[in-house]
């Protein structure tokens, strides 16, 4: 446990001081927002018709941005190979340091939605509802990344070929989060189904994730 | 306890390292093991940390700990040395020694025994070559492991810290420890000497 | 056989089907050719399998 | 005890092959047969009262789409056996299906697509069956990309076998999509608890036709996968001839047989 | 000259081995724009309005996916040590490396683009017109991102606002693209103005970018 | 051809690492920086390339190419072995030769001369830490450059890799070359020992 603890520790602490990932994320997020409006035109309706599937673009690149790099880092300047020796089992590992992610580079996102949603005119519901289902949704953006950074790794490849990898991936996540939040603004679907798929999703991937990532790199060290 | 190896035959690559190799370790005993460059001697650790899955042959470790694993009984140490540079040296130690858990040692004093409490405050990015890996053997001394992996510990080295090295090593191997040692160099202890062949 | 107002729809996809089945079919057939062919040639060169064996004999 | 000997013998790369060497013909002429056979019975089938001749495509689209699902099955089984055993033959399987995959993904893709434009007025329609068929057109594609993009092949079919098993929950999500979401597409007639729904006319030509079509993945499998072994053979004996060049006249390392077959 | 070559050459190399080819560029390109429907929803006539901003996106996360490792790959295996030795004033050596990024991150997404287009509904003249602001404009993205790039060596620690200054520095070039193509599509601008203004910001970053870049890694080395 | 340095002074990340520092090597003489770890001999190294800008001092190269400054007219070879592990060991080779410029060799004389001409096909990533130190050493013959810098250059290199590279020093001196090389090795060659001061 307190290896965990110190693992999430650590990987929050880098995180913070060398930055680059955590606000990185939330600064192309905000490029994303920012954009939209001169793409789509000034019609406000529409703007806030499209606000949630921005902002769930936003976060699903900007997580894309700051993962690939999670196992890669370790992989190079050998903490990785102590961490798979090490007595505490890989897939608890690699789920702590995708919480690390999260904490650091998933939840900034999450409280700067409510900033964006200004800029793209959603009322106070549609804001609340857009963070309820990023804060059910994004980790399972982060677990599912995982996988693609744990490739990463057996690869010695990095870059696209790992977005193209895991891109499909989340695609549902997209699709359900979306749905939720449109279904909490305008209706006429109820917000729960999806929102409930999403969290079944999220936990789906709590679970998946780990356990491909640890395979991935078991079977990829070298 | 007593680590053993059989029959190890390792592929990387596609291409076939070394084969049929045996070898054979007991308790206060350090085995060095030399050979030309690209022989397989880093190979050889990584197999016996687990960290490169042998194409043949077996590993054993009697007498130790038996609810766990070899890497989980032992110590690498290569030739990355698994410091953040954005981390305190402090911190650095510190996190292996919560991280890597079991019996371990007063941070503070491992960091004493290789000369770097001076500087336990500076970011690991500032250290010298020699210094972090003074910083990687103060890893080994935290957490109380029986079985070193050392894959050309003394590289970067100066005169003083190889004499420190070879004291504490012999410490280790005095409370019943266990040493492979990768090595070009004297490692300045008594060790057995496993050579390898090979090319290049 | 009348194939009605969609006949160009129905064509469009048999043809299709017919022509990336050949096109498979034509791809594994040149690789077999050509990794052969390289098989000799490296053997040619005195290159042997351990087993004494020719590499490119698959019998 | 006969079960695991004849597994183990065809578990040998050089056993496979000879094995494959011998049933191959047999297998292109049943397949080339079974075609025949399947495009006669198409052609004669008669005209659905809603869909007129349309309905023709299905006995294109349907074995196409299953075999989409089904190739990545095997690979599924393949990943298991590339992860769990290490065994190189299921490395070789996995790669090899790969392109034949995509290929009846994308021809499920495009016949459904010209079945979809006289059907529902569209050529595309961003439903989930529609969709998490060109997510695993997607993820063929990926899966080509990485063994394309990586020269050690044992690596590069690990990191493939996790991926495939990961993207093994697309599967389900295809079959049941028209389940759990009301979608344009029609739900499953043939394969469905029950019993099949669709009129005999068409039910035996499409039958027919998914055999035939199942026959021909095998077939073009089995040659794909000699390519494999063949060309991993090539593979490590360059590796031999640039080793041998180098340690002439050195004792220790005669020539070694390396690599997966 | 050929020492200039010859870093482009193996910049190049590198990046089509390691991302797995320019082929993984498009697919890339491919699996973003196949993400657009997903979040906002299956109308063509919206997709269609969105499509050049979807294509800029994709472009800008395509490159910032890739430059961020341009220098601290060289610098982390020692390479930028000897580059900066060499004879080859820093500058160019620095244009040479983006213009290889550039090459092998940029051009497959242009010419990826009409294939694109048809996914997005997009018809000929508004696919050239994305096609050649997308020709003007991705040299932009890469040369600004270039600084980034070199202030990430230099500030390994703490200085991270440097580095968040710099995505802003690509705002301006992605809403002039996307006003450009919006303009060739629907009016009622005329594209000319905003596609000068395009070409201009290329022009200065081709300019501004090495030297900026230069600059940052030769004070930057320790 | 003369190198000197006088009354240099480094400072990193606000300490001061040495100062006051003379130094002078001339043609065919080779200089070894030696010291405790952490004395600053690969800052030493880093100034004279011009890779850190002295706080205080200052350095001249006279007699060599008046054109060319001095990190232009040399070889550093450091911790890091600039080597891409993407491309292969002929590839990595043949672009620091043309990148770096100037009076070239033949590259594969070069790998023949540190052993690697067996493995010229194959990619960096497969080359152990030896095997990558050798590469680098063949990228100082490919290109004609009167002053070596070097940091410990034989660490990694097994005993005839030492010998050989001893050789390889020998030769460049002889040819009219002049090195500077940090070690906590002999060097195998005759030096003139400076000996910097400082701690841990
Ligand atoms: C691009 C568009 C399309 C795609 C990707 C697609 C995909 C699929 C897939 C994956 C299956 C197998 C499902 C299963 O086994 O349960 C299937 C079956 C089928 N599709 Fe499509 N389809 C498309 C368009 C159409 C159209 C337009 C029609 C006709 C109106 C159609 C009619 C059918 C029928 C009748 C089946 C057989 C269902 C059964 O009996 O199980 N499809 N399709
Ligand atoms: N990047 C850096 N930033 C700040 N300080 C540094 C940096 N690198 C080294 N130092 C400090 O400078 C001093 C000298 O380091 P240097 O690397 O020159 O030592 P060295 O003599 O080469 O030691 P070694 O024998 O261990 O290689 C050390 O005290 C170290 O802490
Ligand atoms: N990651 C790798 N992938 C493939 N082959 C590798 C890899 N690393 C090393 N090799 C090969 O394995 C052989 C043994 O390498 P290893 O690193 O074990 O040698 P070593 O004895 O430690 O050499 P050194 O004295 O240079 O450290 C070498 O021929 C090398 O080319
Ligand atoms: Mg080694
Ligand atoms: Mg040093």
């Amino acid at each position: 446990m307190s290896a965990l603890a110190a693992l999430i520790r650590r990987d929050i602490k880098i995180a913070l001081r060398v930055g680059g990932g955590a606000l990185i994320g939330v600064l192309f997020f905000l490029t994303v927002t920012v954009l939209m409006p001169f793409a789509v035109g000034p019609d406000l309706a529409l703007l806030s018709r499209l606000g949630p599937a921005i902002l769930w673009l936003g976060a699903l690149l900007a997580s894309l941005l700051t993962l690939d790099r999670l196992f890669t880092a370790d992989h190079e300047d050998g903490s990785l190979d102590l961490i798979v020796m090490s007595r505490t089992p890989l897939e608890l590992a690699c789920a702590a340091k995708a919480l690390a992610h999260w904490i650091a580079a998933g939840l900034p996102l999450i409280v700067a939605t409510p900033v964006l949603g200004l800029l793209l005119n959603l009322d106070g519901t549609a804001t609340l509802a857009v963070a309820a289902t990023l804060l059910a949704g994004t980790p399972a953006l982060t677990f599912t990344g995982m996988i693609g950074a744990a490739l990463a790794v057996t690869l010695h490849r990095g870059g696209l070929l790992l977005a193209v990898l895991v891109l499909p991936l989340s695609i549902p996540v997209l699709i359900f989060g979306v749905a939720a939040s449109q279904a909490a603004i305008s209706g006429p679907l109820p917000f729960g189904t999806p929102f409930s798929i999403l969290c079944a999703l999220s936990l789906a991937s709590l679970v998946i994730g780990p356990f491909a990532a640890a395979a991935s790199l078991r079977h990829g060290l070298d | 306890m007593r680590l053993s190896g059989r029959n190890l035959k390792c592929v990387r690559g596609g291409r076939e390292v070394f084969s049929g190799l045996d070898l054979a370790a007991t308790e206060g005993e350090a085995l060095a093991v030399t050979g030309p460059n690209g022989a397989g001697k880093t190979s050889l650790l990584r197999v016996l940390a687990g960290l490169l899955v042998p194409a043949d042959g077996t590993i054993a470790l009697e007498g130790g700990d038996a609810e766990l694993s070899l890497p989980e009984q032992a110590h690498y140490l290569g030739h990355r040395d698994a410091l953040k540079p954005a981390l305190s040296v402090a911190e650095n130690l510190s996190f292996w020694r919560e991280f890597l858990g079991g019996k371990t040692e007063d941070a503070g004093r491992c960091l004493a025994a290789v000369g770097l409490d001076h500087a336990a405050h500076l970011p690991a990015a500032y250290l010298s070559a020699g210094q972090r890996r003074r910083l990687s053997i103060a890893r080994l001394l935290s957490v109380r492991r029986p079985v070193w992996l050392l894959d050309e510990p003394t590289s970067a080295l100066d005169t003083a810290g190889q004499a420190l090295f070879a004291a504490l090593m012999r410490d280790h191997l005095a409370s019943g420890g266990l040493i492979v040692a990768a090595t070009h160099l004297p490692l300045g202890i008594d060790a057995r000497d496993l050579r390898m062949g090979g090319a290049a | 056989m009348s194939l009605g107002p969609y006949a160009s729809f129905i064509v469009t996809s048999y043809a299709l089907v017919t022509a990336v089945v050949l096109l498979l079919i034509v791809w594994i057939v040149a690789d077999y050719r050509r990794q052969q062919a390289r098989l000799k040639e490296i053997e040619a060169s005195g290159v042997t399998r351990r087993s004494g064996r020719s590499a490119a004999d698959i019998r | 005890m006969k079960l695991t000997e004849t597994l183990t013998d065809l578990a040998n790369p050089t056993r496979f092959l000879a094995l494959t060497a011998r049933i191959l013909p047999w297998l292109a002429a049943a397949t080339a047969i079974l075609l025949a056979i399947g495009l006669y019975q198409s052609a004669m089938a008669p005209d659905d009262y809603q869909q007129g001749a349309t309905v023709k495509i299905m006995f294109i689209h349907v074995p196409n789409a299953w075999l989409s699902m089904f190739v990545w099955s095997v690979m599924s089984v393949a990943a298991l056996g590339t992860l769990v055993w290490r065994h190189p033959l299921a490395d070789v399987a996995a790669k090899a299906a790969a392109p034949i995959g995509a290929a009846f993904t994308f021809l499920a893709l495009v016949t459904g697509s010209l079945w979809g434009r006289p059907m529902w007025g569209t050529y595309w329609e961003w439903d989930a069956r529609l969709t998490s068929v060109l997510i695993l057109f997607l993820m063929y594609l990926g899966l080509m990309a990485l063994w394309r993009a990586v020269e050690d092949p044992s690596r590069a079919a690990r990191a493939a076998a996790v991926l495939t098993l990961v993207g093994a929950i697309n599967i389900p999500i295809i079959k049941f999509s028209v389940d759990w979401w009301n979608t344009l597409h029609q739900p499953a007639s043939v394969l469905r608890m029950g019993g099949s729904t669709l009129d005999k006319a068409f039910l035996w030509p499409l039958l027919v036709m998914a055999i035939a079509f199942s026959l021909l993945f095998i077939t073009l499998h089995l040659a794909a996968m000699r390519n494999e072994i063949l060309r991993r053979r090539v593979r490590s004996l360059q590796m031999m001839q640039a080793s041998r060049v180098s340690f002439t006249g050195e004792a220790s390392s005669g020539p070694k047989e390396i690599g997966a077959a």
